[in-house]
């Protein structure tokens, strides 16, 4: 049985300073409620890993939560730069940022090697990429068979991983439907794995071939509705993508972000009050 | 009809070259548009698939991210982003990958990661995303890019993904198994590989464009095919059927997002 | 496209002598019809790849359409011994078998290099047993960050692999619904791929993280309801549980088994006929 | 209540080893038989994977093939089989796995192979299957096997799957992640590892059947604990509910099959 807790408890327990820490899902369910949590709680030096940073860490980043990020794409998707990532890395403000750069293959690979606890993945990828020679995390191996080289990427096995599902039932079982990107496996490879959900029911929908990750690799369940935007929920609410053009102009600025920040997500007090202050919450 | 814009010509350029029932890997921006447009012109049974996992989606507004709902809601069907990079990409089922960049050379290769030292930059990009394996494993790359001495450069800061590397067969020795970049379409036309030296050669413009501009916007001293054709311009139904996905686009993205609480 | 196919046509064109094939399906949605159309166009030398060969294979390797086979577990699923398979290889009737033997975790991992185009998977598997020892194709590699050594096996990408589902529609894209197996790997690592389904629709039932094989990744659909039967359709038909049981008798005796393929596949034309000779037909 | 088989014996005292909880990882037979008693009785919550992919399944009749309808029509989900060894087993999410076997010997190693000769065998076994991985990454696995001096035997003729090799923590030098072989359940009673050695040790008999009679079935000189338990014999409620499980099951297998063509 996962235990249900709040937001902040599951915070307070999983996410530790200095830990890593994968927030994932692919552009759908992000879980920013809990990024936000994280970040109301101020943890430092975490170790943050995600294939696409998104808003979330950009928001993270700026705020000096992280000393380092593994990804394989740092943009606004459609929009352009994550401003506040950018400014870590080429000014070290608030911090300094260390980067293991992948690219999505690479990186899909080592989160696969994490879920089944192998050392590594391979992938027939980096051909020619000056990627390798800055990253010592990117290797060779060769095929015993064959004799081919192929690339080599070191399993990811994050201490927590934080997914957001449209719904668990009470025992805990969660259920995704959409897009899942790289989360079932991000989940899989983590030591602990939070999820953060849309709605806690009896009785999940009939899965057979669907997405589910059974309670008994799931360590806390947080009912947390709206807990992905302006990221999206299949089936509950669509992505904004109104906010993530109009985070351009805010993130751009160290002041204007900071103010952002200090108003809508320092200032409020959990997921219901951060809505409530963009006024996004439905009448 | 107002005159179409350097967007909408790159757009449409790129969209008649994708035959019907091709297999393409859609980036995100003018890539997205193009397939799109495709789809709902000349070839109705082009298969798009999203890095998201989306594959088959026809929708009906493009999406601003590369897994907007859109997406997933008009996909045949969604599978694990892991899935469709090994299943599908790697595994030479995509006919046609997308690519945008910050700089490319002379011969294709793409820099998307950083303008400076790479431990300093001083510009840094989003990065390699999906590009070097789809650079490595689809059929055949088009790349998306305007230009300027910026961003067509004679030496990429940093190079993401593999074009035809130093040329002369040079891709061919090396381990990529699709045969690179086939057309570059930009802001004044579209360059094509040198059928021996791979090296990118100016073989369409768009009316207007003489090839001196041409040769202006471009950091190296472009090689002209011995004939340069005219891109015929976009006609009226490419043109509004264009302009009416991006109208539904703007429209559907500026929708507020209310969260039932 | 995939074209439309009659069982026979798709045997002859995508089945020859020598060939690699693989009829996968896990207990559930094995191809037992387009298996009996290969003994009855009599093919030779195949290189069989299951990896439960199953009654299936039993038949045709009693009736000496193979060569090798390439296997994981060789039983009667609950009942006891391949009769045919043993014979084989205890006595080379009808002919010799070689043999390249896995266990599931291994064939299961070969099948995905397959289907990625990667020339080999790796597991932490074999691990102190004496199978290495007897096939070569079960090698070993090296991390290059840890320096552990794991198991590694060859991709399998079978010539042909044939499958059985529900459902296609016109297009020729192809929905499985229950028990997977390794059919969706070993589909997507052949050169061409042959499914049998229950029922030709005008449009699938909405998918989204369904299991779903595109028909530009599909060779050809073969109409071919009760296809799979024994085996069985989940939602058409449940598995003949007592025909497993009562082919122990019919397989364990040379002759009672030629008798019996003689009456009930090379005497019937197809797979209404065969059906119709075991009288399982609904009325 | 008539008196309980030899099978019923080992199917009960089995169901008795598994926590409510626990995660299970089931063969066909008697484990998938001890496995459904436990859930039908003390171990409502216990979690059932049968390496068809279907996980958390709660049939109402014991399935005859590891893949039968039943087991996905009663999952909790169901995932491809590759992910049920690499995500699931591999990944050491498996409490207790449960194995049968031709061939064990004193240290618990397995042979489902061959006997005779690998390459001309007198008797050729189904093989691996999934227990080579199972050996080796559940937490602890639980072995069923009736005895006779043919299948408890000095020297396996080939082994299969690992259990302490020869003993004296040569397992835990090993690459392998489970514990191994905690209990072996034959028809005369329970063997268990010794501590030390890691040789199976008699430690408990069923009612009625006596040290002499397990050595005489043992094709080793049995090693006998220094307390020798006798297994509680099965009670009502553990008899009735086997009993009307295996009668579901009889009768649903013999329901003729129609195929609606």
């Amino acid at each position: 049985m996962s235990p249900a807790l709040s937001l902040s408890e599951a915070i307070e327990r999983f996410v530790v300073d200095g830990a890593s820490v994968a927030l994932e899902g692919f552009t759908h369910l992000i879980p920013f409620a809990a990024g936000h949590e994280i970040i109301r709680q101020r943890r430092r030096n975490l170790h943050l890993i995600r294939m696409t940073p998104d808003l979330i860490y950009d928001q993270m980043i700026g705020m000096g939560c992280a000393r380092r990020l593994t990804f394989s794409w740092g943009g606004n998707p459609g929009v352009g730069s994550l401003h506040r990532l950018r400014d870590a890395v080429e000014h070290g403000w608030p911090t300094s940022l260390e980067l293991d750069e992948h690219s999505h293959a690479g990186m899909a690979a080592a989160y696969c090697a994490g879920a089944a606890r192998l050392p590594f993945g391979m992938l027939r990828g980096y051909i020619d990429t000056d990627l390798p020679a800055h990253n010592p995390r990117i290797g060779r191996v060769e095929c015993p068979f064959t004799g081919e080289q192929l690339a080599a990427v070191p399993a990811i096995n994050p201490d927590v991983t934080i997914l957001h599902a449209q719904r668990a039932d009470r025992a805990g079982n969660v259920a995704i439907h959409g897009i899942v990107g790289a989360a079932r496996e991000a989940g899989l490879a983590a030591k602990n794995l939070v999820v953060t959900v849309e709605e806690i029911v009896d009785e999940l929908p009939p899965a057979m071939n669907g997405v589910v990750l059974p309670y008994w690799v799931v360590s806390a369940v947080v009912h947390c509705p709206g807990g992905a935007y302006p990221s999206y929920a299949h089936g509950c609410y669509a992505r904004d993508n109104d906010f993530y053009q109009r985070w351009d102009a805010i993130a751009r600025d160290r002041g204007a972000f900071n103010e952002w920040m200090q108003r809508h997500v320092l200032e409020t007090e959990d997921q219901r009050a951060f809505l409530a202050s963009l006024e996004t919450v439905a009448a | 009809m107002s005159e179409a814009t350097r967007d909408e010509l790159m757009t449409v350029a790129a969209a008649r070259m994708l035959a019907n029932g091709c297999v393409c890997f859609v980036g995100i921006g003018l890539p997205s548009a193009a397939c799109n447009l495709a789809r709902l012109t000349h070839a109705p049974d082009i298969v798009l698939i999203y890095e998201s996992g989306t594959i088959g989606t026809r929708p009906d507004v493009l999406p601003l991210s590369i897994g907007d709902g859109e997406l997933a809601e008009t996909a045949s069907f969604v599978v694990p982003l892991p899935e469709v990079f090994s299943h599908y990409l790697q595994a030479g089922r995509v006919d046609v990958g997308f690519l945008g960049a910050a700089q490319i050379d002379r011969f294709g290769n793409l820099n998307s990661t950083v303008i400076g030292p790479y431990h300093l930059p001083h510009t840094r990009l989003p990065g390699a995303g999906g590009a070097p394996e789809i650079a490595a494993h689809a059929k055949q790359t088009f790349v998306m890019l305007k230009a300027s001495p910026r961003s067509f450069v004679a030496k990429l800061d940093f190079r993401t993904s593999a074009g035809f590397l130093a040329g002369d067969g040079a891709r061919g020795r090396s381990q990529a198994r699709g045969r690179g970049p086939q057309a570059v379409i930009s802001d004044f036309g579209i360059l094509t590989p040198h059928p021996e030296t791979e090296e990118l050669q100016l073989t369409a413009l768009f009316a207007g464009v003489t090839a001196e501009q041409a040769q202006a916007a471009v950091g190296w001293p472009l090689l002209l095919a011995e004939q340069i054709d005219i891109v015929p311009a976009p006609d009226d139904a490419e043109l509004s059927a264009l302009r009416a996905l991006n109208a539904r686009t703007q429209l559907a993205h500026r929708q507020p997002v209310r969260i039932p609480l």
